[in-house]
């Protein structure tokens, strides 16, 4: 048992943190994001020169070699500084795919890219019909010859604007919401027949609508198995709620620390507000969530680093509690501030924002709390009267 | 006990929807048809239902103010700034000169012209009797010199007009030495700087005051206690924020909009958890409607709203959150979209601006902590 | 409108407050409450006495006329008093079964002796099997010659050890949850087959597993409408919650105020307890809970007195948060007393006790929540777009 | 970062599975087989586990204790009085002189003597240093006069012995002026009164000493030093009192239990409402356990627990009442039988006992709202 970063983590998170403190004030940010690109090329080009978008691949593969650990050192990072580059999109979405479903031929066409910041690629899960749940797939692929035609749309997708790749869950067979019948696709961004009607987030990132209106694609396109390919997606959803998770961990202690110094300054009748015992108390609790919350992420990654079966419970029960104590700590932190804290001028309020969105992507904590529920062990009943009465 | 309205009481409700069936006007109409809207209300003598019958005021009984809650939540009517209306007018009626009735009234009742409150400062919040903006008196007497900056001035950069407290003196309590001033916003010296909130909206300002010369006659009441008159508005405030009946307006909206969110074959108000939410939420409701009319019955025997009151503009700005919490919920990842009205499916567009736009609610007219203060001060004797 | 009591509103409240201040010394209370008895026979002449053993009965029927704002205003004074007398059995739940479905002879054989004191009755409606459900009856009733014969267990029943008469809740036909099928009858208690294990409550008060081994009663003894027993049942249900709900009032009242008082007192670190803003925040807290459960009991009540036909979702509305703020003030109360709060010195401990177990009557909390949500009236989707979107 | 368990590890792992099942007595012959139990701990050399090796611990290292904790933590062990072993022995080795360590250890080792606390006073719960207690030094040197009470002693009705906080000086802080001493609850002048907690239980006391004499060799370390000496010993107590494993394990126990409640022709454990409330609890423990692995973690590293460990008795105790509270509602309206271990379905009897008795976790040991002091001061600094 071991909870102390290797020589090479400690290395990455010192390298990440000396990056944000260097590149993300909040105001070069805001300009950033209303920019027509919404986020920095030259950055993107430092973030493959420091290895950072080949992290999560395999060295034989052109990647830096991490793991799960070292990417949530990486998020927790990055998330301090709300960056705005496609990272999530093309290194954790984009990366989770080709991974865990890349066919040789993918990998070796997209990988390389990737890595070196030429190219860029999300992933399409949503559907407008089926909330949050992966199964409901309308957009369908019908076999055509060799290949086959894509037609339906996509909801809410990362970054879609500046990705040349669009890996995207469609339907091969069954009904609308079997779990079987779902396959992935590789496809060109500049297909004939993709079109797509993009906005800004509300946390100043990126995100499209995407039509398919009859793409053609081989099926060399193919990602991971025909027809089973929700596996795959829930793979990619599984990494993605970790890094997202760690993102938010890094949010939340920023949050709470924050409001802790500010309030150290800032008087009302004659105390500063952090002599109030009920803020005291607020900020302990919201400390103590922010606690929590890391450690269900700690438990979550290495569980699931280490291929425990037990990790996509663990999972739900991570993205619950983040989804939740996410709302306490930022709501805490904007009441604490007063006015300031719903002002864009200080950064708890952006942090806020995005631990509400993190909160509403993949499903909110109540739908991750009714994942829970569903796989929780529930022990034979051994009939034992209890001889600890106590509890 | 009898919660049953008497004859005229059912009369007056029948009347009050009636007036809203004829004259309210509905959807868009809200907007375009505003002025015929006042015009009717005016000429039926309902547009300053809160005044006093001497300054036109319809003269309701608490009960028929209750009435006229319950009959119009259950529709959108078209927003009035209250800041001249409800917050100033009756401070001024109450301890403005007669000049000064006749100067600004008028156009208030008439929205002619429009007001900002000069309250809050950078260093004084929820303590705000400690606010520093000056107002030196000139040597002839005739003019006050106003120098400070107040903040969280809410349409501040569209207001002709702002009622501002300032400091005259510096000696004694702090709640002392603060004069109630009126003045010109276009006044020289009198600068307005937006202040973006989350999402980026802009609503609220910080304004900037450099030598701006008041006429003396623009002081409410006398030199050094306008603390005084400012706490009886801050009254007025409150009551405005609870905004019970707009919840349980907006309770049933989102009933309405959870059955427009599709979950695959089904509809979000299908879903059991959400479903229990939305009850706790109406149950809560339910009783801060009632802890509402109880506190109108203490009114109307006592004169003076009883302890219950003190509990409606914490409770009912947190039900406002609360509701604004659900609703950005309902929205899924479509609540995402950075001031989305085309994407997603047809329902609760702006849940995430309502989110953001609702954290104040607990914050000014007094935050939630500072209520809790108090009822542990007033209610409780501590 | 008015919540103002009436003159002889407010002289019925003068005098159980008059009664209970005399009379239930917590001391005394904790000697009757280990007498044989559990509760003090003088004291229930004087309820019969003055009139209070009347008070739901119409005049015509020999009772005091009152309404269920009468009964409101009685039990929260009662309450007040954590009274041991079968005041609860006999005149609320018994009460409620005789005016809202005895027939014109169980009327006259009953009322004038509950009137009088001389005569106890109570219900017993509740089964092990069924949780709280008023519908799963397992106890039959099978016709034999002119009769019934009635067999089965009963759950809980209060103070059945002293009652004259049990009304029954017995299954006449159909399958044993079935709405349908469900017959009241009225039992002697002396009837050869009932027999009684008796116990004391955690509160203090007495309870019954009653069991029914061929038990015979006649036809008359039927009350209400044979199979059709539950709407009887719901209405006793709905009264008896109502009254315990009022009770439940009256001690969230006593329990803040108490707690107030105390921590004025009690010094820590050099300040009372009450100087500290986290308790005052958390008494405000328990205020607020207090009042907003008033109001409840207000709304549910008034409006089930003038036989709307929504009451019945206020008081399942009602039921939920007095239990739920049951819950934060008794212990709001007790960890607010420190050691003192769990000790049996003080009453604040007796009244955090009730509230658990007033609670548990008819279901706690969250049965009354998914009940609420069941019948929540959900408006048609007028499919108009949000003018006001700030909300 | 790992958290698999290394070679040596796992065989720990396995040798502790082995003994627990060789020599754990179950079921009803935890009480009639308990002396076997201890003679098998001591033979193995695992009877004091948090003693140091100089007084015969197994010098265990914190993965041992961990990975004990986890695997024992899924059975019943028969209990022992935490006063001697875990509370007391602690200061008695660090501040107590060598023939008080010959003098006691070996009973409290053997579980021969029974040891009460005297800590609390009426006037001093949390505040424990304004504690009342006076033990006046005989003229010769040789005796302390003890003169005044303690409350909520835990088994003082049947212990023998007690440790005690006295006061020996009132000049200065608070803190200072306290002196620690032991002695025999036979001594003449001291009476035990029991209090009696809600549902009337007897388990806590309050003790009364009226001119109790007790020898200065009785004394630990210095006079007036004992808030130094006590204040390592509350820490000690906070960790006994988290008790999450427990949790762990009476979560468990709650889902088999809920299992055994019919709800028609159902049982509870198929309602998801309240299967979702054990969820929520569940994931609050699966959050806990593992911050009382980073904190651990934390102590092998530097030596001390890291900020984290300040979590645990706050957390701890909430979650043992949300279990216990979450066991009243399985037990529905066969909670409310007093004592009851005969009527109601097969399952949880007691969950109105466990609800009661369970209140003073967060209250005894520095209640929560302590805890939430001290972390707002030790680790946001305020």
């Amino acid at each position: 048992m071991d909870f102390n970063l290797t020589e090479e983590q400690s290395l990455l998170k010192d390298s990440v943190e000396k990056f944000i403190g260097d590149n993300y004030d909040l105001n070069d940010r805001r300009k950033l994001a209303q920019s027509t690109l919404g986020y920095s090329e030259d950055f993107w080009k430092q973030y493959a020169d420091l290895g950072w978008l080949g992290l999560p691949f395999s060295e034989s593969e052109g990647g830096f070699g991490g793991d799960l650990i070292d990417t949530m050192i990486m998020m927790e990072e990055l998330g301090k500084g709300l960056i705005l580059e496609p990272y999530y999109a093309s290194v954790i979405l984009a990366g989770a795919a080709l991974r865990n479903g890349g066919t040789a031929e993918q990998k070796d066409k997209l990988i390389g890219g990737i890595v070196s910041g030429d190219i860029k690629a999300t992933v399409a899960y949503s559907e407008e019909q089926a909330r949050f749940n992966l199964n409901d797939v309308a957009t369908t692929a019908e076999k055509s010859g060799d290949g086959y035609v894509i037609s339906g749309t996509k909801s809410v997708v990362a970054n879609a604007e500046t990705a040349d790749f669009i890996i995207v869950a469609a339907r091969t067979s069954g009904e609308r919401a079997d779990a079987k019948g779902i396959t992935l696709f590789v496809v060109d961004a500049k297909s004939e027949g993709v079109s797509l009607a993009n906005y800004p987030t509300v946390d100043a990132l990126r995100a499209s609508e995407v039509t398919f209106a009859n793409v053609k694609v081989s099926a060399s396109d193919i990602m991971g198995e025909l027809d089973n390919g929700l596996g795959l997606l829930e793979e990619i959803r599984d990494e993605a709620i970790l890094a997202l998770c760690a993102e938010a961990v890094g949010g939340m202690d920023l949050l709470y620390k924050d409001t802790v110094d500010y309030c150290k300054q800032r008087e009302q009748f004659g105390h500063a507000l952090s002599d109030f015992q009920t803020l005291k108390h607020r900020f302990s609790e919201m400390f103590i969530e922010a606690e929590q919350c890391r450690s269900l992420l700690y438990r979550a990654t290495l569980e699931k680093n280490n291929g425990s079966a037990d990790s996509r419970k663990l999972i739900h029960a991570l993205k619950y509690k983040v989804g939740k104590a996410g709302r306490f700590i930022g709501q805490g932190a904007v009441q604490s501030h007063g006015g300031m804290g719903v002002t864009e001028e200080l950064r708890i309020g952006h942090y806020f924002i995005r631990l509400a969105v993190i909160d509403s992507m993949f499903g909110n904590f109540d739908y991750h709390l009714d994942q829970y529920t569903e796989l929780m062990t529930i022990p034979d009943d051994k009939g034992e009267e209890d001889s600890m009465p106590f509890m | 006990m009898d919660i049953s309205l008497n004859k005229e009481e059912l009369a007056f409700e029948k009347e009050v929807e009636d007036f809203l069936a004829e004259h309210l006007p509905r959807g868009h109409e809200m907007w375009t048809k505003r002025a015929e809207w006042f015009a009717a209300l005016k000429e039926k003598g309902w547009d300053v239902i809160n005044w006093p019958k001497e300054f036109g005021g319809p003269d309701w009984s608490p009960t028929q103010h209750y009435i006229w809650d319950k009959v119009s939540c259950k529709e959108v009517l078209p927003p009035v700034m209250p800041f001249g209306q409800v917050m100033l007018a009756p401070v001024l009626m109450k301890y403005g000169n007669k000049e000064q009735h006749e100067r600004f009234l008028p156009d208030i009742r008439d929205n002619k012209s429009m007001w900002c409150q000069g309250y809050s400062e950078p260093g004084a919040g929820s303590d705000l009797a400690s606010l520093k903006c000056k107002a030196d008196l000139t040597e002839d007497g005739k003019h006050y010199i106003i120098n400070g900056t107040k903040i969280w001035t809410t349409m501040g950069h569209v207001a002709n007009w702002i009622f501002c407290l300032t400091r005259t003196s510096s000696d004694g309590p702090k709640q002392e030495g603060i004069t109630f001033l009126l003045f010109d916003m276009k006044s020289p010296g009198v600068e307005v700087k937006p202040i973006f909130t989350l999402g980026g909206s802009h609503h609220v300002n910080q304004v900037f005051f450099t030598d701006v010369k008041v006429p003396v006659e623009n002081r409410i009441g006398e030199e050094g206690k306008g603390w005084t008159y400012a706490k009886g508005l801050l009254q007025h405030e409150r009551k405005g924020i609870a905004g019970i009946s707009r919840c349980v307006y907006a309770l049933d909206k989102l009933k309405e909009k959870a059955q427009r969110v599709p979950v695959g074959d089904s509809t979000l108000i299908q879903d059991q958890g959400f479903k229990k939410k939305i009850a706790v939420a109406e149950i809560e409701l339910l009783a801060l409607e009632f802890t509402e009319l109880r506190s109108l019955a203490d009114m109307v025997n006592s004169g003076s709203p009883g302890s219950q009151s003190s509990i409606l503009k914490l409770k009912g700005t947190e039900m406002q959150q609360t509701i604004q919490e659900l609703t950005l919920e309902a929205g899924g990842i479509y609540a995402t979209p950075w001031g989305n009205k085309k994407f997603g499916p047809k329902f609760s567009k702006g849940g995430m601006e309502g989110y953001l736009n609702g954290r104040p609610a607990t914050i000014y007219g007094g935050c939630s902590e500072v209520q809790k203060d108090v009822i542990a001060k007033r209610v409780l004797g501590l």
